[in-house]
């Protein structure tokens, strides 16, 4: 089992025939995901990846056609919001959004069109979700590298995307494997936050042990840590905070990694989750040691 | 991006709130005339306050009253003599000075948290919504927006009877705090903040009173610029460092820091977490470094030159994790980057994951300094900074 | 039993202050009904109805304040609709709005709020509705007179407000009660439509006949016949359609209530409704009568 | 409020729709100018349309076109002389004829079944929707705008894409059909109908057509007529009858019809259904009139002469359920206003409900013949109308 992606997820990519879209699309495939449709205004008829891919209009087109339960979207910021908002109405149920830089209120917007058609997003400006499988295969929507993983029982969840492959990595040399790893973004106002993140992995049979790696600005950390208190405690769990370097006022790349005044703050983050029973790492080359030290042990 | 005052009171104008009259002056010259026009209308004193987009100014020195023409042109020439917190004032903004009957708090944000737009009103105004929260949270009354109706009417009046407005001025401000988020969506906006709202009298209108923009705090969305081409004049690009300007420009995020360990990462968390470890190593980073996904050589050779304007780089350290950027790539980039450097400056790179062997093999003929794990990564770097050039 | 109103009816007045809203406010207490608060803004801590009833500034600190469960609007049009998103948001589950003359913009958007907040408009330009009691007494929410019920166990629905009246009047002359008469109002933006009052009448005990008073315009009586044919058939049912000799192309006094072409007609009406088991009256007058040969007996 | 086309034409123009050049004239001098001007500036054919509130004036004679300023002012002179469907013709709209590749359909209106805005859209432009309807109900495509936000950027795309819309006219047809729903919101307009939707040869852009927005049919809320006091220049008062506007003033719903038996009555539902006794009883009513509800005798007194100024009027119904309004103050007003009628019609008066016993006593006094239940007023009413003054 695994949570969000798995081998029951028939994915959509919205911007299929983009550069992007196709690049990301053809490591999905080669992966083991399947994706059912791809979706490009216009292009309706169409087939994209070695023809083996319809392409649709619009996205109830894919899905009235297809089937198609989540979707991926690669459509470029100017357009991504209202990508979102046509991929909930269109009845999809878990809708990954990688674009990065999208206008703030345009995802508040897109955000309330997800609520209204009881879906899930994840994201925006998220390298998407992976659960390994067996043989070098398995399921990913998104741009995490296929490479890094092992499968496993471990479940990872991040807000960012490079140091995300790192903990990873340095999981799998370990030989520590995943159920799921999943990069929730790192924009202010996301779909899927670590604590719906928590709640999922904590009703995922197969999830065993929960890796967060979060960064400074906001409080998501520290919410997801009072409910790890209460609800997590038959799971090990480590953690690791970016950003105790980082100084007051100023964005550090993702939109929403501001400290500002006391608040956001890394320490402040750290002793959330040590309170709530994380054992935190001081640099993500540590995680695979803490793992064990919190009482995980690889099956 | 921030926007002075006075770009936030035109901002406000165009969405029809009440901004009392005004202008802007570079010069004390240019203060005096604006001054005189002022009085001529009306003003009894006028109000000088420096344009730096940094809080605070009034305690600086940088806020001041003149009871004449000739005073404010003297008032002008001391405010545009200071420098706050590191920045020249450059401009003044020049304005009748108010009768104040009361200050209120009103803002319009993006708030993390819930997701949405939170509304923020408080009757104790002039001071910053901060001091008040920590001081008495219930004096704070709040509203999120409705994310796709904005803020209801009922919603906005509800947030002035808590804060004991009624009849006249609740419908002004009832008014005005709509306005607010109207602005904050319309514009892309991540915060409109006015501060103090102020009652002032009014003998011409029924209640006597009304309600003014008085001071104005309004901060844009980066991400939404592209969609108001007119807000671009707005940019405070005299303010703005030109290495800041060449690193925005390339699609860089770089933030200078103080330290001596000159940082290239791609992806803010790894960046971030690559100074943590700088730091943890005995290092100091002398800055935030994210080249982005898929970055290629240009834009390598790019952030080259960033960092190393900064003086005070002793070392540099390179750390990629390719998914989409291509390791190769950015080997190519940082041969071709140190063979047109004209500053030598000692260098640690670490690059894992996509191309990663190509990577190593183009490193190790041009005789780079290479590392395998990002802490090795770092404390390598600390040693070359410590040290010199290996 | 009843429907919508009855003695669990908690009632906040939104323009308890106004004229209107006192002079009905003061009949809906004459004849039994609980109104536990009024809102006026900027009139909170003020009383009314002879100091028995406490106003307040918002529907929110009502209903706080007095547990209200049920509102009723007779604020003036330009701040109706707001009126009723408020009363949606303030918790409020049942929403009388007298009002006419909405913009029906405002409307569009109201009803989206009664729906989030999973609240029931009735209305907007509707008398409300009355649950006949024992002794003269009963609850009544609106406008409708008193003196016209009798308790009873048949339901009425209606689009208008006088005829309503005059169907009533009819069936108390001739000694048949009410379990509920209910006015829907005659806009063409409706919170509560006659085949939602239908389904409250189905699953009502006390309710053993229906009589549903339509008139030209739209094609809610349709709708409802659909519902009824599918639904109803335990119950006497009679109807009466006001708009015979309404000329094409002009609205009728509601705004509702107008022929468009083929659309929307009197005869139109007439043929579903008798279709659906319905008898059908040429006059209001005739309803009793008719309640009678549909198999209706009083109690 | 239905407006003119020329009206329509306006309120687009104003929400950035592209709308082609044109003016009105109300005479053929004035036409002939205007057409100049059009030939001026580059138009190889004008075309020129009666201003009148029916359809069907294509078919009419309404619509023609022109190929010169002298042909212009022959042509406008006859349609000025027109009338259609009883409507004199007044004014004129004179525009560029288009080059026509393509009609479209679109339109946003107020949709009582799904209670929101409808959008719909069709390939087969040209012809009215109800046509299309009849013909080929799959050749109209819908969406359901969102009720807090709009038509959403993806619903106007697919309105386009599914009538074979692609590329740049795509991009433009999605700006219009989310224009026209803005319209409707924010012009309160209860339909906004743009037909035909024309593609046009546009050599100078990107694609090489561009829609236009060739005729355009919009109908205002009247209930929110208030807060756009700028549109009250756009009712046609001209062509308004005197005792509409006198009705349309004093709050009295009044439709004038062709039969004998004035009717007023309080309730919409009310004074339809007197209407429909009057029929069954075998006379012919001459007006629907609600009073409203609560009315005063002034109010009355004014119906009273609303009704009289019809000359077909023979005799008066006057049907009253006390609710909200008062029995009493209806029969003050009824004897008021005989006092004051210079024409002597006979009537009947029914008023039950509130302070009908307070009625009766007033209206025995004055002599009133009365009635208890609706038929037999209806019938009594008719008896009167055959049989003259009782």
């Amino acid at each position: 089992m695994s949570i969000l992606v798995g081998p029951e997820t028939r994915l959509v990519v919205q911007g299929l025939t983009g550069r992007e879209g196709g690049f990301h699309a053809a490591q999905m495939v080669a992966y083991g995901t399947k994706i059912v449709a791809g979706v490009t205004p216009g292009r309706g008829g169409e087939r994209a990846l070695d023809e083996s891919v319809p392409v649709y209009d619009t996205v109830s087109d894919a899905v009235r056609e297809t089937g198609a339960n989540t979707s991926c979207i690669f459509v470029p910021a100017a357009g991504a919001a209202d990508a979102i908002a046509e991929a909930a109405e269109a009845g999809v149920k878990t809708i990954f959004c990688i674009t990065e830089g999208i206008p703030v209120h345009d995802m508040v917007r897109a955000l309330a069109s997800v609520r209204e058609y009881g879906a899930r997003l994840i994201g925006p400006n998220c390298p998407g979700a992976t659960s390994p499988g067996a043989n070098g295969r398995g399921t990913k929507v998104g741009i995490i590298p296929a490479s890094i993983h092992l499968p496993g029982d471990v479940g990872v969840v991040s807000r960012s995307g490079t140091l995300t492959y790192e903990a990873v990595q340095s999981m799998t040399d370990a030989g520590i494997g995943q159920s799921t790893c999943l990069g929730i973004g790192g924009d202010p106002i996301i779909g899927t936050t670590f604590r719906d993140a928590l709640e999922l992995f904590a009703t995922d049979t197969a999830t065993r042990a929960i890796v967060l790696i979060g960064e400074i600005g906001g409080a998501a950390e520290e919410e997801a840590a009072a409910w790890a208190a209460a609800n997590l405690s038959h799971l090990p769990r480590v953690a690791f905070i970016a950003g105790r370097a980082a100084p007051e006022g100023r964005r550090m790349g993702h939109a929403g990694a501001i400290v500002s005044g006391a608040s956001g703050r890394a320490i402040d983050k750290i002793a959330a989750l040590e309170a709530a029973g994380f054992k935190v790492a001081g640099s993500p080359t540590e995680l695979p040691r803490l793992l064990i030290e919190a009482g995980y042990s690889p099956r | 991006m921030k926007i002075h005052e006075a770009e936030a009171r035109e901002l406000l104008s165009r969405f029809g709130l009440p901004v009392p009259d005004g202008a802007t002056a570079t010069t004390p010259a240019a203060a005096r005339a604006a001054a005189e026009r002022l009085f001529a209308a009306g003003a009894t004193q006028v109000v000088i306050k420096a344009q730096v987009l940094v809080g605070g100014r009034g305690k600086a020195g940088g806020v001041k009253l003149a009871a004449s023409a000739a005073e404010a042109e003297s008032v002008a020439a001391a405010i545009l003599a200071l420098t706050i917190k590191d920045l020249p004032v450059r401009r003044v903004l020049i304005a009748p000075a108010a009768e104040i009957t009361r200050e209120i708090y009103l803002s319009a944000l993006i708030d993390r948290a819930s997701r949405g737009i939170l509304v923020m009103a408080s009757a104790a105004g002039g001071m910053e919504i901060e001091e008040v929260a920590a001081k008495d949270p219930t004096a704070i009354v709040r509203e999120m927006a409705h994310p796709q109706a904005g803020l209801l009417p009922f919603q906005a009046r509800r947030l002035g009877l808590h804060i004991g407005l009624r009849g006249e001025l609740l419908r002004q401000f009832a008014a005005i705090a709509t306005g607010l988020v109207r602005i904050a969506r319309e514009a892309d906006a991540d915060l409109v903040e006015v501060n103090p709202l102020a009652v002032v009298p009014a003998p011409e209108i029924p209640g006597g009173e009304r309600l003014v923009c008085l001071d104005a705090k309004v901060t844009l969305d980066d991400s939404a610029l592209d969609r108001h081409p007119d807000f671009s004049a707005w940019r405070d690009e005299e303010s703005e460092d030109p290495i800041d300007r060449e690193a925005r420009e390339m699609g860089i995020s770089y933030i200078r820091l103080d330290g001596s360990i000159g940082c290239m990462v791609n992806g803010a968390g790894l960046a971030m977490t690559t100074l943590d470890l700088v730091t943890r190593a005995g290092g100091t980073p002398a800055n935030f470094l994210d080249i982005g996904g898929g970055a290629r050589a240009d834009k390598v050779a790019a952030a080259m030159r960033i960092i190393l304007a900064d003086a005070g780089v002793k070392a540099i350290l390179v750390n990629i994790f390719g998914g989409i950027t291509r390791g190769d790539e950015v080997a190519k980039g940082l041969i071709e980057a140190r063979a047109q450097q004209e500053r030598v400056v000692p260098m640690v790179v670490r690059i894992v994951g996509t191309n990663a062997t190509e990577a190593a093999t183009l490193l190790k003929a041009a005789a780079f300094e290479t590392a395998t794990s990002l802490d090795e990564a770092a404390e390598k770097a600390v040693a070359l900074a410590a040290g010199g050039a290996k």
